[in-house]
């Protein structure tokens, strides 16, 4: 039992903030002027994201004269649904932009394409796009994600240039008595959506509005899954089996997102991050995801608010040192122009971001259209259904079609 | 005898029974095996016993394997994870009790100040304390969880969840059980009918729940919280409480109206004294239902009054669950419950009187 | 202490379907012990509680002292009740128990309920159980507490329902000598309920016979013995029972002959014949008690065979075959063998004669028939 | 003194300012009003949201529509009527003519038949084993063993849908292994998806059947015990005509409540498979809230929820009135 | 029917701290009916349950017939018990309840087994109930039912726990008739344990007194309630109970003179005074019945005054002056009042002697003293 003098508060010292970073010298950081207000943010960023983000949150706060409240909400998605349109939502949270057709549709989101105070495309170039919808701006990007391949180094030392070669690799370390696999690879719609559209189809056109999974193509990408790479995989499908064996280093390799680096524990094994290998000639073409600080409906509400509210997105997505700060501790993959454009600042993302990036640039973003919301569960449900054997791929894929359009109906 | 009185005797007495048990089987054990060697105990008996005793330790800790299992998950600190490779993890790697300090963070009593003013001759006295740390978190983890905030908040809300509820139900099962009124069958039924039904109006329910709450302006009240949680602990603990005061004879009842004392006085001094195994067994089932709930309580609260369930279920992110801290947690989470069943166990056991459902 | 004046009650239960108590009169003079007494479910037990106030009366009242208390809640009469089980509150101690009733309905302060429970407890001796809880407590100790809480408010009126029903043949008598001789103290009148016959005639200062809610009789114990009004109360007080034989009165002469067309013969002098409402033919029920059979020694008997020999010690038990079941309680020296032929006889001073058809004795000296008394 | 003095002149007050017929009224319903505070609590909790799903049932609700801003007052539910427009009958008879549904409740029944007969059986299981003579330390054990109804169910489902991993690491397929059969993937294969159900649900019950029987158990007769002992009845026949008919209520009071609580199963479907494969295993709960988000249908959603809730409604009132579980002992 | 023998039997609870039966022999001859009976608590019940193989004995064996039964178990006795809550089984009908054994111990087809319970209801008179469930029955019909069930199966032994203690009085007479007519047609051997004194004097052939687990001494009633082997059983048997005055014998020539300090004197006769093996000066304690004591009509008598009189209708008990507590129970016809000065007196051969540490009777010429039987 040890004692201590009661003024002693207890602070719990980061392990650095965002001014260990240094602010973009041409990308100047958009500030507000005279804003007043308070608003209220929602996020669901896990353990360490969050401290980071509100500590930054804070640092903002503490610039201006303004005041703007995070809280973490653990089912976004049930709570912004009930919250919104009872009135009692946020006024800006945090998620990937496929909500954004959704809850346009829903009436959650305000359109602040009148107020925002630069000019998105200088910024963010073509991602810009993924915060609006219909013609009207829901939201500012400040990071991109998508599915690349971790490899662990003491298995490989470089990563494989083909998808033969990694397949090589798997199977000479494929010994599940043993306890090892030859790959991790979650088996869910999202993860497993650079082989359908590596091999040319699509899971939904969101121009047309038309489904694609009985594509031939889609039908071949999924079918390579299953025929070449399913039997190195343990047997469950799900994500978190996936991730495990390659986590505990019982693994090669592990097709995954930047999300999972803080799960890697340095002191078991190095590990590189890359593009997805090619397959057949084909490149996978992962979905990417932007994740964007959504306008909700309150700030159609209340002036003062939604001004602070806004500042406080601008001032966010712009700001290159936080930007530089998140990509670096968690993985945010920057969607600022500041990190994409001149070659030369590319250096500062560190190789596993890089590894990522390259994805993201061989991906595609995720529809918006608010149908498209309707193909994930029935596309899975299908999918596994195929996986286990009970059907073809071609039979599972129709079979999903028309669910969906069932459900569209 | 007070009911804090009657409380501090009754678990003064259970630990102190606690404490002899081990004697007593020592004793135990001595004369059987003093009677085995006499002859008057058959050894086939004994062995018998034991075997049913090992047999059934097996088959407890078999059943509780998925307990045993989070126990070792939570020891594996940092990388945990429920998809272990490694020999399922049954065998534990490592104790790492990290994930344990995370979840309740700094054990300490808090330094103060405490003036104490006695009266009429202005003396003041000042008696003041440090901060007494038992255990300081920050010298084995990072950081910690928000755990004793959600510990508090669900206290908070089980607390009032409790207090609300008996003063509900308990008036109400006497009432149910002693006197005759108009629709008293009828209500009975309907009670016993809605126990269930509620829960299978499913999400369409929470939707139209979210919107009173929030028309009412009460959204993250943790007190109207607590009322809901009462209000749905009403019918089916009314109903057992009810069931157990039937079984309390009326002739005590009657001794005290003899004695001359008003109904409030009856009912203070006699019936609630008699009913309490019926209100220890409701007492667990409406605290369990402020202690449990989870998706009113994520819908309706802000984070600052998350209650444990949602605080243990926002751990979980979009793409990763801790798994160490999660098993930690929910373990940290689930002892006071097992605590205060041990000591209510006797009640409980005896609390369910089916006087009602007896055939 | 009070007079107790009970008039016309009646109790119906179930909408009218059971008539628990029927038009029932009872008058108990202050300081009085009036043991009431019937079979199983003949409504004992709620006369009582309309007496207590816990049960409100179909009709009739209820008098108090001066007060009609018929309305009055049980509160607030001021009566005090000892019930079969005891009715201890099990989760206070023996003192607490005690102190309750003071606690409830005086304005005792706390030293002057003490000085009171323990001159009470002093009274029944349980002065050292007073931090016991009940259950640490024998029956008879139980019994104990439940008198001294009675008895500690000095109620005007006591009631008791079977108290001692529940404890062992020895304990029991060990506790009716103990109430007795606190109703001599405190001289505090009482209403004492029992199925048991013998206890009622030797507690009672006057006895009650209840029989399915009606009142049969009411009277001093010995009276009631010696004169029971009709064959049910003949019946049900004393043991071993009184025997009852059904035969066919003959005038023969001045003498009233009694046979049941078997062996059983007996002649009534003239004395005695006139004295009973007879007619010639009749069919009624003689009824003797078994302690006034005896062996005819030499003198003209009724000749019978013996069924059983009960020995109880003291005397015995002779089941002998007349009628359905006759018994005759002999002194513990007279052993005959089961099959014996014997004679026995009885004064006829002893014979009571009872209707066949009502059961009302027919005995003509005794008041017309003393049922309710006013 | 003071207090019940205070009492008889408040008495005395309220008997003259009230009128004697209506105070009789009062006095005869005043137990009512000991019921009424939760009777009130209870209603505004439940019939409120009852009444408002039923209203979305008769309409053309989803999330574009509902949640716009319609009417206030009574009559708008208090502002929770958005934009949608009665639809009459029409979702009923969509959902009637849904062969998913008529599947889903199908399943749904087939789960609250087997789950119960489980939970029963293995409730009453433990409890003997509990309450044996012959083991010893039970009461400590009887303590432990309540645990996973201390454990938030949303957790331990979620640690169930990992033991039924269908990697060949996953808990349920070592064990099997060690047995000696070949692994299985539990949540894709219909039947061993139900089955995996049914075992979370049994593990999730039993502590509550166990208590209830652990109860009733002790309350059986030590004298007809006895008496079937000197008839000559073994083990067996003791149990089936003494302890059953003993415990038969109180077990059967717990069945009805756990049958209910299965009839609404949401949870486990929902972590471990989203009522899969392939919506084979969708529970009724579950398919109703997979009607009114994953197709945004919110008045067919609710449709789905009344006919469960009219079902388990007839349910219960079935069972409580063949099982007179209202009555007490003073019950007719 | 089977001889019942018992030896050595000893029962040990809670680790050996209580010893419920200790060293008990017993034998039951074919077809003999054993009363055991003694104060609560003494073992009687535990000793009985040992018989029937519900309770394992410490040490001791049990014998029935010619068969050691100590280490079966209670299924495969053939003993039949009836309880004292009568243990029906409250969802069988009454057919059943009875059949019920038959089912479980022995083969009979299905009418056989209806024909036997058709048998044993009508010899219990409850064909009528036979399609009632025991809840819808009377006390009395619930008692008939358990012992019908437990004469359906002709076992070799019955075992009765206090089967009449929760009846009213009158019925537990006529209950007490109906299991003694039963024994008698059925002759089967019987041993019936009750705390009522009179009970057992009246139904059993052989009598056994237990006290703290242990035997206090077997007999037939009457040779017990003569001559009990000590002061226990002098006062346990026999109601009202057995008179002790604490006295000092002194030897004054051939006479033995006993005194209590105050008004008690008797002056035993030489015939009587051998017999007594009792010392000058020694403190002993004698005992004699009160139905022994008589009014002293101009004999030379004990002098005292009277506290209590007590009429129970065929007689009077009165409560005199003399030592703790001393009863007469004097003829109805004799009546003082409270505090008149009477003058007692009792045969000598009426009084027995007991040891003042011991209790042990101090009499000579009964067997030295008859506890165990072998
Ligand atoms: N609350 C009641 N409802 C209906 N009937 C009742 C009620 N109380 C008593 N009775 C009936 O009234 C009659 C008299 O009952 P009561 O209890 O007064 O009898 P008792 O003489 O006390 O009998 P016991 O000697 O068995 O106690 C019985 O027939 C009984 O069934
Ligand atoms: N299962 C038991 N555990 C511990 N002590 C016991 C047990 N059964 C009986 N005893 C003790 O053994 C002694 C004898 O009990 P038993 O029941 O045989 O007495 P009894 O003569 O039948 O008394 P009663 O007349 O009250 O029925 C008592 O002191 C009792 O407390
Ligand atoms: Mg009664
Ligand atoms: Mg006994």
């Amino acid at each position: 039992i040890s004692t201590e003098e009661p003024e002693s508060g207890d602070d719990d010292g980061g392990n650095g903030g965002a001014e260990d970073y240094d602010e973009h010298e041409d990308w100047e950081t958009v500030e507000p002027e005279d804003i007043s207000g308070e608003a209220t943010l929602w996020h669901s960023l896990s353990g360490g994201e969050q401290d980071d983000f509100e500590a930054n949150l804070e640092s903002f706060n503490g610039q201006f004269d303004a005041d703007i409240g995070p809280n973490h909400i653990s089912d976004l998605e049930e709570q912004t649904m009930a919250a919104i349109p009872a009135g009692d939502g946020p006024e800006l949270f945090m998620w990937a932009h496929d909500w954004i057709g959704e809850y346009h549709q829903n009436g959650f989101l305000s359109d602040q394409s009148a107020d925002v105070s630069f000019d998105l495309e200088e910024y963010f170039g073509e991602n810009a796009e993924s915060g609006m919808f219909d013609g009207e701006l829901h939201g500012l990007p400040h990071a991109a994600e998508t599915v690349g391949l971790i490899y662990n180094k003491e298995y490989v030392d470089e990563p494989p240039e083909t998808f033969e070669e990694l397949l090589d690799i798997a199977a000479e370390h494929h010994d599940p008595e043993d306890g090892t696999y030859g790959l991790g690879w979650p088996m869910d719609a999202y993860h497993v959506s650079a082989f359908p559209h590596g091999f040319g189809g699509h899971y939904y056109d969101d121009e047309a509005g038309e489904l694609g999974l009985t594509n031939s193509e889609t039908v071949e990408g999924f079918e390579y899954v299953l025929d070449e790479v399913w039997e190195y995989m343990p047997g469950d499908p799900d994500g978190e089996a996936q991730e495990a064996v390659f986590l505990e280093g019982n693994a090669p390799f592990l097709f995954s997102g930047p999300w999972q680096l803080g799960q890697l524990d340095e002191d078991e094994f190095e590990w590189g991050v890359a593009p997805w290998p090619e397959v057949e000639g084909h490149t996978p073409s992962p979905f990417t995801g932007v994740q964007l600080i959504y306008f909700a409906s309150a700030m159609d509400e209340d002036d003062e608010r939604a001004d602070a509210a806004r500042a406080f997105a601008e001032w966010y997505t712009t700001n290159t040192a936080v930007i530089a700060q998140m990509a670096d501790d968690h993985g945010f993959i920057p969607v600022h122009n500041a990190f994409a454009e001149d070659g030369e600042e590319e250096d500062e993302l560190t190789d596993d971001l890089q590894g990522f990036a390259a994805a993201v640039d061989q991906g595609q973003p995720m529809p918006v259209d608010p149908d498209f919301q309707a193909v994930w569960e029935p596309l899975e449900d299908e999918w596994w259904e195929a996986l286990n054997g009970n059907k073809s791929v071609a039979d599972a894929m129709a079979d999903a079609e028309s669910r969906i359009e069932d459900a569209w109906d | 005898m007070t009911m804090r009185d009657w409380l501090s005797n009754r678990v003064r007495n259970d630990v102190r029974t606690a404490l002899e048990k081990p004697a007593e089987w020592r004793a135990d054990v001595a004369y059987t095996i003093d009677g085995m060697r006499r002859g008057t105990i058959d050894p086939r008996d004994v062995a018998k016993t034991v075997f049913a005793t090992m047999a059934t330790v097996v088959f407890v800790f078999v059943l509780l394997i998925p307990v045993y299992w989070i126990f070792i998950i939570a020891l594996q600190g940092e990388g945990a994870t429920l998809y272990s490779t490694d020999s399922a993890g049954l065998i534990p790697e490592q104790f790492d009790p990290a994930a344990f300090i995370w979840v309740v963070g700094d054990i300490a009593i808090p330094g103060a100040i405490i003036g104490i003013t006695i009266p009429f001759i202005d003396v003041e006295f000042y008696l003041s304390w440090p901060r007494i740390v038992f255990l300081d978190a920050g010298n084995y983890v990072d950081s910690t969880s928000d755990f004793p905030r959600y510990f508090w908040n669900s206290l908070y809300i089980s607390f009032w969840t409790v207090v609300f509820a008996m003063l509900m139900i308990v008036p109400a099962a006497y009432a149910f059980s002693r006197k005759e009124f108009a629709g008293r069958m009828k209500l009975l039924y309907g009670y016993i009918l809605f126990t269930q039904v509620g829960a299978g109006l499913g999400i369409a329910s929470v939707i139209a729940l979210y919107t009173i709450f929030s028309s009412m302006g009460v959204t993250n009240n943790r007190l109207v919280l607590s009322l809901y949680y009462a209000a749905m602990a009403v019918p089916f603990n009314t109903w057992l409480l009810k069931t157990y005061m039937d079984s309390i004879p009326t002739s005590l009842e009657e001794a005290a109206v003899m004695d001359g004392a008003s109904p409030f006085r009856v009912a203070w001094e006699v019936v609630l004294p008699l009913a309490k195994p019926g209100i220890a067994t409701i007492f667990i089932f409406i605290f369990l239902v402020g202690w449990m709930e989870f998706i009113i309580a994520q819908l309706i609260l802000s984070p600052e009054h998350y209650t444990l369930p949602v605080g243990l279920f926002a751990l979980i992110d979009e793409h990763n669950v801790p798994w160490g801290q999660f098993a930690a947690f929910a373990l940290v989470y689930a002892s006071p419950v097992v605590f205060i069943y041990m000591f209510a166990q006797r009640y409980i056991e005896d609390g369910f009187s089916f006087g009602g459902t007896k055939g | 202490m009070a007079r107790l004046k009970v008039e016309n009650l009646r109790k119906e239960f179930d909408r009218g379907s059971i008539v628990a108590v029927d038009d029932v009169n009872l008058e108990v003079e202050d300081g009085e012990f009036v043991t009431v007494v019937g079979p199983s479910g003949c409504g004992k037990t709620t006369t009582l509680r309309m007496i207590a106030g816990l049960e409100e009366p179909t009709s009739g009242s209820i008098h108090l002292g001066d007060e009609d208390v018929t309305d009055q809640s049980a509160r607030t009469r001021d009566v005090a009740m000892v019930f079969q089980n005891y009715a201890l509150y099990p989760h206070k101690t023996v003192f607490k128990n005690m102190e309750f009733g003071l606690r409830m309905s005086t304005d005792l302060s706390k030293p002057e309920r003490r000085e009171k429970v323990e001159w009470a407890a002093e009274m029944m001796d349980i002065e050292d159980l007073l931090e016991d809880t009940p259950d640490e407590l024998s029956g008879g100790q139980q019994q104990r507490v439940a008198l001294g809480r009675a008895i500690v408010r000095e109620p005007k009126l006591f009631l008791f329902d079977e108290p001692l029903s529940n404890l062992d043949a020895k304990l029991r008598t060990t506790m009716r000598a103990e109430i007795q001789r606190l109703q001599d103290e405190l001289g505090i009148t009482s209403v004492y309920v029992t199925h048991d016959q013998e206890e009622a005639m030797t507690m009672g200062d006057k006895i009650v016979i209840l029989n399915d809610g009606e009142l049969q009789q009411t009277g001093e114990p010995k009276a009631v013995y010696d004169e029971p009004a009709n064959r049910f109360v003949g019946g049900f007080i004393g043991s071993p029972s009184m025997n009852f034989v059904d035969v066919v009165a003959q005038r023969s002469g001045d003498h009233l002959v009694l046979t049941d067309g078997e062996a059983f013969q007996y002649s009534l002098s003239p004395e005695y014949s006139t004295e009973m409402a007879v007619d010639d033919g009749e069919s009624v029920i003689l009824g003797i008690r078994p302690e006034d059979v005896h062996p005819a020694d030499g003198e003209d008997g009724i000749r019978t065979t013996v069924d059983v020999v009960e020995p109880i010690g003291s005397d015995n038990y002779l089941y002998l075959d007349i009628g359905d079941e006759f018994m005759a309680r002999v002194s513990a020296d007279f052993e005959p063998e089961v099959g014996d032929s014997v004679e026995v006889t009885f004064e006829e001073s002893k014979i009571r004669l009872f209707d066949d058809d009502n059961g009302e004795s027919l005995l003509h000296s005794s008041e017309p028939v003393p049922t309710p008394e006013p | 003194m003071s207090l019940s003095s205070v009492g008889d002149r408040t008495r005395e007050r309220y008997q003259a300012t009230v009128p004697k017929h209506l105070r009789e009224r009062l006095d005869e319903h005043r137990p009512l009003f000991l019921v009424l505070p939760g009777l009130l609590a209870f209603s505004l909790f439940m019939f409120f949201p009852l009444a408002y799903t039923i209203y979305l049932s008769f309409t053309d609700a989803e999330p574009s529509t509902v949640f716009q801003d319609g009417p206030g007052g009574v009559t708008g539910f208090f502002g929770l009527r958005g934009e949608e427009s009665f639809v009459g009958l029409e979702n009923y008879i969509a959902v009637f003519s849904d062969p998913t549904f008529w599947n889903s409740l199908g399943i749904t029944w087939l789960f609250v038949i087997c789950s119960v007969a489980l939970k029963v059986a293995f409730g009453v299981g433990i409890a003997m084993i509990m309450t044996s003579d012959r083991v010893k330390g039970k009461r400590y054990m009887r303590s432990i063993i309540i645990i996973p109804w201390a454990l938030p169910p949303i957790f331990t489902i979620t640690i169930w849908s990992g033991i039924f991993s269908s990697a060949r690491f996953g808990l349920a397929n070592q064990a099997v292994i060690f047995l000696g059969f070949s692994e299985q993937a539990w949540l894709n294969d219909r039947w061993m998806a139900f089955a995996s159900y049914l075992v979370t649900e049994m593990w999730l019950a039993y502590p509550f059947m166990v208590i209830i029987t652990v109860s009733a158990l002790q309350a059986v007769s030590d004298e007809l015990m006895d008496a079937a002992k000197v008839d000559g009845a073994g083990y067996f026949h003791r149990f089936w005509h003494v302890t059953v008919p003993s415990i038969k209520r109180p077990v059967m009071f717990a069945s009805i409540l756990t049958a209910a609580a299965s009839f609404t199963q949401f949870l486990i479907p929902y972590v471990f498979n989203r009522g899969g494969p392939n919506r084979a295993n969708e529970l009724i709960v579950l398919h109703g809230y997979q009607e009114a988000f994953n197709f945004n249908a919110y008045g067919a959603g609710a449709a789905i929820m009344m006919s469960a809730v009219a079902f388990i409604g007839a349910f219960m009132i079935v069972a409580v009135w063949k099982g007179r579980l209202a009555e007490g002992v003073d019950g007719p």
